[in-house]
């Protein structure tokens, strides 16, 4: 591994902190890298940085590689971390604010996680609900497993927990009126 | 208008760097009043005021303004100086260019300089409007009180004891020892605790200048520095102490048994109890809580048993006053409970996940286990265990903000008494930061370490709990960068050293001040840290802040000096700037009187001749003794006959006249 | 009592049964439960990794047509609650927030009215005696660990609910019912959310955590009040059992379901023929339906 | 200098500040220790207490031409005399009303509590105080024009 000079990783990211910082509305700094978070973490395993490691890259301008890293897409919210810190760091919506820089920069280690998240929320733009036998069969072929699962649906089917009908809102165009709002208003900077 | 001599100070260049003090000693000299005005480098030091006690007699100065550094620092300084050339030492005034002027405005020096000769008027204003002030003089009484009976009100009681002056102990619970007494080794000498500890407690309760007031809380304090007036309750014991002669049949006798709070409820004790073996004064109390006889009028074993009829059911709580001259606090500290906060270690659920105190039980020779390691749950030998440190310490979450200090070194010290007592068994340290500075402390962590093989776990634990019969403890190694865990048979939490709970309304009954985490502060961090800002009260101990025995002796030992510093005259001089009532215009209204913190303001009753006749009226006056000079009476005044004198309505008055300018 | 009822997407499908239970428990204490008109999607997690503003504006739609019923807001959803609650908070402490979320949904909201958990409703201001008095077929025999995960509890400065790391709600209606609650570790570890559909590998191995360590202090059943736990522990055990080498046989309800047990209802009437572990088998071991139905002469 | 002369030139406000001895004139002494900067126009007359500042002494700087003043003591609670500044924090609140009443901007009399410790925070208030009643200009209120 070539060492890194620090001096100039922190001015040349300070872009990253400084953006994930606003996003997230929590500073970096405040962390004390005590690792209760990583301590606790139910999905620490499956990453390649554990949370505390993720806010150790942004204070130390290592930025770039806490945006590629898959953590923060395996992150499941659970809210652990924020439960236990000493420091009060509201360390997942530090994870949420790396995982939307990193989908803008199009880096997505996670595509399953991406894909499901965008469907679903596809889901909600169309129908105002989530048509979730629409999103399951949609995910599993879209992320080209289209026989997984496929011993659990006849029961669900059959016991009524799933149809091919969507439920939706009255009126459906409101929910895309809101949706274009909101995208309207994030790119003005008011979010 | 009075002859003013105005003195700049260039204190260096810090001050000269900034200001220009040529002109401001220039613009000093065309003031109203002022006689003669000069700067000097230094005005503190001798030359400089030889300075000023030569330009008071060539020029009869008649008041003095020092522009230099805050009163704060060098006000007794100058009046010193002024009083050695014939003048009322309170005839000096100072304005504080240092703090207030060159240090805060360093880049805009033009601003500054004006500032500074505005400064300089304000003073001249001032001094020009004050009255010579005369100290007073009070008797000292020579007793001092020490609240706290562990090592830090010990080691003060006996110097100051052996400075020839009479002390008491005030404590709480029915021997004297404190946490020291608890603890089974101190580190990094290893030695025991309770063989330093004990000889001491035995050395300060036979001393014959020593009073022991064990099982006693403290109610009221009045009175002031030199003549304090305490108030003592000495709880209901139910053993008369001049009978008892400990031979302790009585507790071997008494049918119920306790969790022991000596032992954090690791062990038991009987319900007349002496808490522990080597207690001082050796002799029993009934725990009024529990004892059947007391409870229910059942029992009485004690009683019968008793050789010397020592036990006396009927016994009642009793208040004593005493006076003392000096009080010093030694209050201590205890464990932060962590079994309301840390959910995630178990609320204390989890039998075999203890704290550092409750360690020290088990692995002392007169605890309940006699020193064999053993855990609570079910008796068994451990072979794992965890020792997690900072639970509530360095967070501000939950518990401490602040490092409590001690922890990283007693964490040590259990590791290597667990590996000596069971040389099979692995320690895990999981520590944010290992910290130990101290004469030979790093070197003990070091061979905690390589000697004896603690693995130190960089990181803090996230969860604690129960997995059959072990504990598993969750972490990371930041060291590593990996999420781990260990499997214990023993979690031992080091947790926070907290203020002890009732800290705050104990100093408020004493009347000083305590920070936001209930310990005591001291007049000053750096060069005052033994007093505190109320005269006469002395701080040893872990009460200000957590420290180790070291350095609790230390500061017992410093504090005892100072109280022999003060006992070492018979009378003390009392500060002049108090208030004072002018009678001609006091109408006797009394509502200065409930304003008053000290109770220093009475009505008294005066006559006078009003047209030939004579009349009595009530005129508020003032207990030079017991006013502090704080000054909210004059405020309070609605006819303007109180003021206080050195910051006199005319004087603040003359500084905002200036100020305004 | 009445509140806005908030039954959210997955009690339309595969969280059925808890909206079955919920509605015949309720009426069953006289807890009217007004489904709010035209609800739409909390959003769930999708939507707050995606967009915060989003995360916010989803759940304020719906608050905003509670707040037209004049209502506080029962949600028996934990994932629902917390996103709600998360959003009534923001609104309610920030008046820009407030301002911006009233342009985006195009509607008034001013964050005045309560948004509670079912479980809080059910429990806590029903309380706990008057679900004693009502039992007639104590839950004995079975030994439940009752589930809260994540969402229910944390972040515990936003939710307010029972304590965060070890919440007694559902145990103390446990014991209410009859049952015997156990003393368990991983009430409040995560059971992966969306993992087990997303990313197998990741969620997988969680669930099957959580299910062992409930077996091995003695659990035979699970209690919970998220329809996404109930999936994950029920529909998933299977293949979390193939990672074990156990085919734990655990059977998973919704606290309502317990409680429509105790009370009286019927396996169908509470939808207990619609789970992947069949819970008939011990309930059936325990005689749990032995003693009369005696609701009905009861009501 | 007259009104018109002081704004022709470039204008400063004059800020009286009454500081506690052992708190918030202590704290301006550690802003020094520290070298927090502010801006030179606050003037500090040292008060044992903020409990002995009267009311009457805020006119009278305001009569003589103060644009601003602070009162500053220690925290409610830790006064070194006990009370002193609880009796200050009602006759402050009491007499700000007052003055509100005849037409000072509320910004022109402040009361903060600045403990020993609090070096940044005594700096920050004369900062903020000196832009504020900058934005706001001189006082002509109550002023003594004889």
């Amino acid at each position: 591994m070539k060492e890194q000079d620090i001096s100039v990783q922190l001015s040349e990211n300070q872009h990253i902190k400084t953006e994930v910082e606003e996003l997230s509305g929590e500073q970096v700094k405040k962390c004390y890298q005590c690792g209760k978070c990583t301590a606790g973490c139910p999905v620490a395993f499956a990453m390649d940085n554990p949370p505390r490691k993720v806010i150790r890259l942004l204070q130390i301008g290592c930025g770039q590689e806490a945006l590629k890293s898959n953590s923060v897409w395996v992150c499941a919210t659970c809210e652990t971390c924020y439960a236990r810190c000493p420091r009060g760091v509201d360390i997942p919506r530090i994870m949420e604010a790396v995982r939307k820089l990193a989908k803008k920069q199009g880096i997505i280690p996670e595509k399953n996680v991406n894909l499901f998240s965008d469907l679903f929320l596809k889901s909600v733009e169309n129908n105002g609900r989530v048509h979730e036998m629409g999103l399951i069969v949609g995910f599993n072929m879209m992320s080209l497993q289209p026989f997984k699962d496929a011993l659990l649906a006849p029961k669900l089917f059959f016991n009524g927990k799933i149809s091919p009908i969507p439920h939706k809102i009255k009126n459906p165009g409101e929910m895309k009126r809101l949706f274009a709002k909101v995208r309207e208003k994030e790119k003005g900077g008011e979010a | 208008m009075k002859r003013v001599g105005v003195f700049v100070c260039h204190c260096g260049s810090n001050i000269a760097s900034v200001v220009d003090v040529k002109r401001v000693a220039e613009a000093a000299n065309k003031m109203q009043g002022v006689a003669f005005a000069t700067d000097y480098q230094y005005m503190c030091s001798e030359p400089g005021q030889d300075v000023i006690i030569k330009a008071i007699k060539e020029h009869r100065l008649e008041r003095v303004v020092v522009a230099a550094c805050s009163p704060r620092l060098h006000e007794p300084t100058f009046r010193k100086t002024i009083e050695k050339a014939g003048l009322n030492p309170y005839f000096v005034e100072m304005a504080n260019l240092r703090e207030h002027c060159s240090w805060v405005h360093s880049k805009d020096k033009e601003g500054a300089t004006l500032k500074a000769i505005d400064l300089v008027r304000k003073a001249v204003s001032k001094v020009n409007k004050t009255f010579p002030l005369f100290p007073g003089e009070i008797p000292v009484e020579k007793r001092c009180l020490i609240i706290g009976g562990g090592i830090a009100g010990i080691q003060a009681a006996i110097d100051v004891a052996d400075q020839g002056y009479e002390v008491v102990i005030l404590e709480r619970e029915a021997t004297i020892g404190g946490k020291m007494a608890i603890l089974d080794k101190t580190f990094p000498t290893m030695d025991c605790s309770a063989c330093i500890c004990t000889p001491k407690m035995v050395d300060a309760a036979q001393h014959p200048n020593v009073k022991l007031y064990t099982w006693s809380e403290l109610e009221s304090v009045g009175g002031y520095v030199g003549n304090f007036e305490v108030t003592i309750r000495k709880k209901a014991r139910y053993v008369d102490l001049g009978k008892c002669t400990g031979c302790g049949i009585c507790e071997t006798k008494c049918p119920k048994k306790v969790p022991s709070e000596f032992d954090f409820g690791l062990g038991q004790r009987p319900c007349i109890y002496k808490p522990f073996p080597q207690a001082v004064p050796n002799k029993p109390v009934i725990d009024a809580k529990n004892c059947r006889k007391l409870l229910e009028n059942k029992c009485g074993v004690c009683a019968k048993v008793c050789p010397t009829n020592a036990i006396n059911y009927e016994d009642k709580d009793e208040l004593v006053t005493e006076k003392f001259g000096a009080i010093i606090m030694a209050t201590g500290y205890e464990l932060y409970d962590w079994t309301k906060d840390f959910g995630e270690y178990g609320y204390g659920k989890y039998p075999d996940v203890i704290m550092g105190l409750q360690f020290e039980r088990l692995v002392n020779a007169s605890g309940p286990t006699m020193g064999k390691i053993k855990r609570p749950s079910d008796g068994k030998v451990p072979k794992n265990i965890v020792i997690v440190k900072c639970v509530g310490s360095r967070s501000t979450e939950k518990g401490k903000s602040y490092c409590s200090k001690f922890c990283c070194m007693y964490t040590a010290k259990h590791a290597t008494q667990i590996l000596e007592k069971i040389p099979d068994a692995n320690v895990y340290i999981f520590y944010m930061d290992v910290r130990t500075p101290g004469k030979m402390y790093d070197e003990f962590y070091m061979r905690t370490k390589e000697g004896y093989g603690a693995i130190y776990l960089k990181g803090q634990v996230s969860k604690i709990y129960q997995e059959g019969e072990s504990l598993v403890v969750k972490g990371e190694d930041i060291l590593a960068g990996k999420p781990i865990q260990v499997k214990a048979d023993m979690v031992i939490l080091a947790t926070a050293a907290a203020s002890v709970y009732d800290a705050p309304e104990v100093a408020q009954k004493v009347g000083f001040s305590y920070d936001k985490d209930g310990f005591f502060t001291e007049a000053h961090p750096k060069l005052r840290p033994v007093e505190t800002n109320t005269a006469g009260v002395y701080l040893a101990g872990c009460c200000q802040g957590p420290k180790d025995i070291p350095e609790t002796v230390s500061q017992a030992t410093a504090a005892a000096a100072k109280v022999g510093s003060l006992f070492s005259k018979d009378k003390m001089a009392t500060n002049p700037m108090i208030s004072e009532v002018n009678e001609k215009l006091c109408s006797g209204c009394g509502l200065c009187i409930p304003v008053c913190p000290y109770k220093a303001i009475e009505l008294k009753t005066i006559t006078e001749r009003v047209h030939g006749g004579q009349v009595q009226r009530q005129v508020a006056s003032v207990n030079a003794g017991l006013c502090q000079g704080c000054g909210p009476c004059t405020v309070a005044c609605r006819s303007g006959a109180i003021n206080l004198k050195g910051f006199t309505n005319q004087q603040i008055l003359a500084e905002v006249d200036t100020a305004c300018l | 009592m009445k509140y806005a009822y908030y039954p959210g997407c997955s009690l339309e499908s595969t969280g059925m049964e808890y909206n079955l239970s919920a509605k015949a428990v309720a009426k069953h204490f006289g807890v009217q439960l007004e489904e709010i008109d035209d609800w739409n999607c909390c959003g769930a997690s999708a939507a707050h990794s995606t967009s915060h503003l989003l995360s916010i504006a989803l759940p304020a739609r719906t608050l905003a047509l509670a707040e037209r019923q004049g209502l506080d807001v029962a949600v028996p959803c934990a994932a629902c609650f917390n996103r709600m609650k998360g959003a009534q908070i923001e609104v309610r402490e920030s008046p820009k927030m407030r301002d911006t979320i009233q342009e985006v949904i195009d509607m008034e909201y001013t964050a005045q009215y309560e948004v509670k958990a079912l479980l809080d409703v059910l429990v806590n201001e029903l309380g706990i005696g008057r679900i004693k008095e009502a039992v007639t077929r104590p839950i004995s025999g079975l030994k439940v660990a009752a589930y809260y995960g994540c969402l229910l509890v944390r972040p515990p400065k936003t939710m307010c609910f029972d304590d965060p790391e070890d919440p007694q709600t559902m145990d103390k209606l446990v014991e209410a019912l009859g049952g015997e609650a156990v003393n368990w570790s991983y009430k409040v570890e995560c059971c992966g959310a969306g993992h087990s559909t997303m990313k197998p590998s990741v969620g997988i191995p969680m669930i099957k955590d959580i299910i062992k360590n409930a077996k091995l202090n003695g659990a035979n059943c699970f209690i919970t009040a998220c329809p996404l736990c109930f999936l994950n522990l029920d529909m998933r055990q299977a293949a979390a059992g193939e990672l074990a080498k156990d085919s734990f046989q655990m059977p998973v309800f919704y606290f309502t379901q317990l409680m429509g047990m105790a009370i009286g209802y019927s396996p169908k009437e509470l939808g207990l023929n619609k789970h992947f572990v069949d819970p008939m088998k011990l309930l059936n071991d325990k005689e749990i339906f032995r003693h009369p139905d005696t609701r009905r002469e009861k009501a | 200098m007259s009104v018109e002369q002081i704004q022709q030139a470039e204008w400063t406000p004059k800020i009286v500040g009454f500081c506690c001895n052992w708190c918030s004139y202590a704290g301006a002494d550690l802003a020094g220790t520290s070298r927090f900067q502010y801006p030179s126009n606050i003037r500090i007359i040292r008060v044992p207490c903020s409990g002995r500042v009267n009311p009457h002494m805020v006119i009278r700087a305001f009569q003589k031409g103060a644009d601003g003043v602070l009162v500053a003591g220690c925290h409610p609670g830790d006064c070194h005399y006990s009370t002193g500044n609880y009796y200050a924090r009602r006759r402050m609140l009491l007499f700000k009303r007052l003055l509100e009443y005849v037409g000072i901007e509320p910004e022109r009399f402040q009361v903060r509590w600045i403990s020993g410790s609090e070096g940044q925070k005594f700096a920050e208030t004369a900062q903020k105080l000196t832009e504020q009643i900058k934005a706001l200009g001189p006082n002509r209120k109550l002023r003594d024009v004889r």
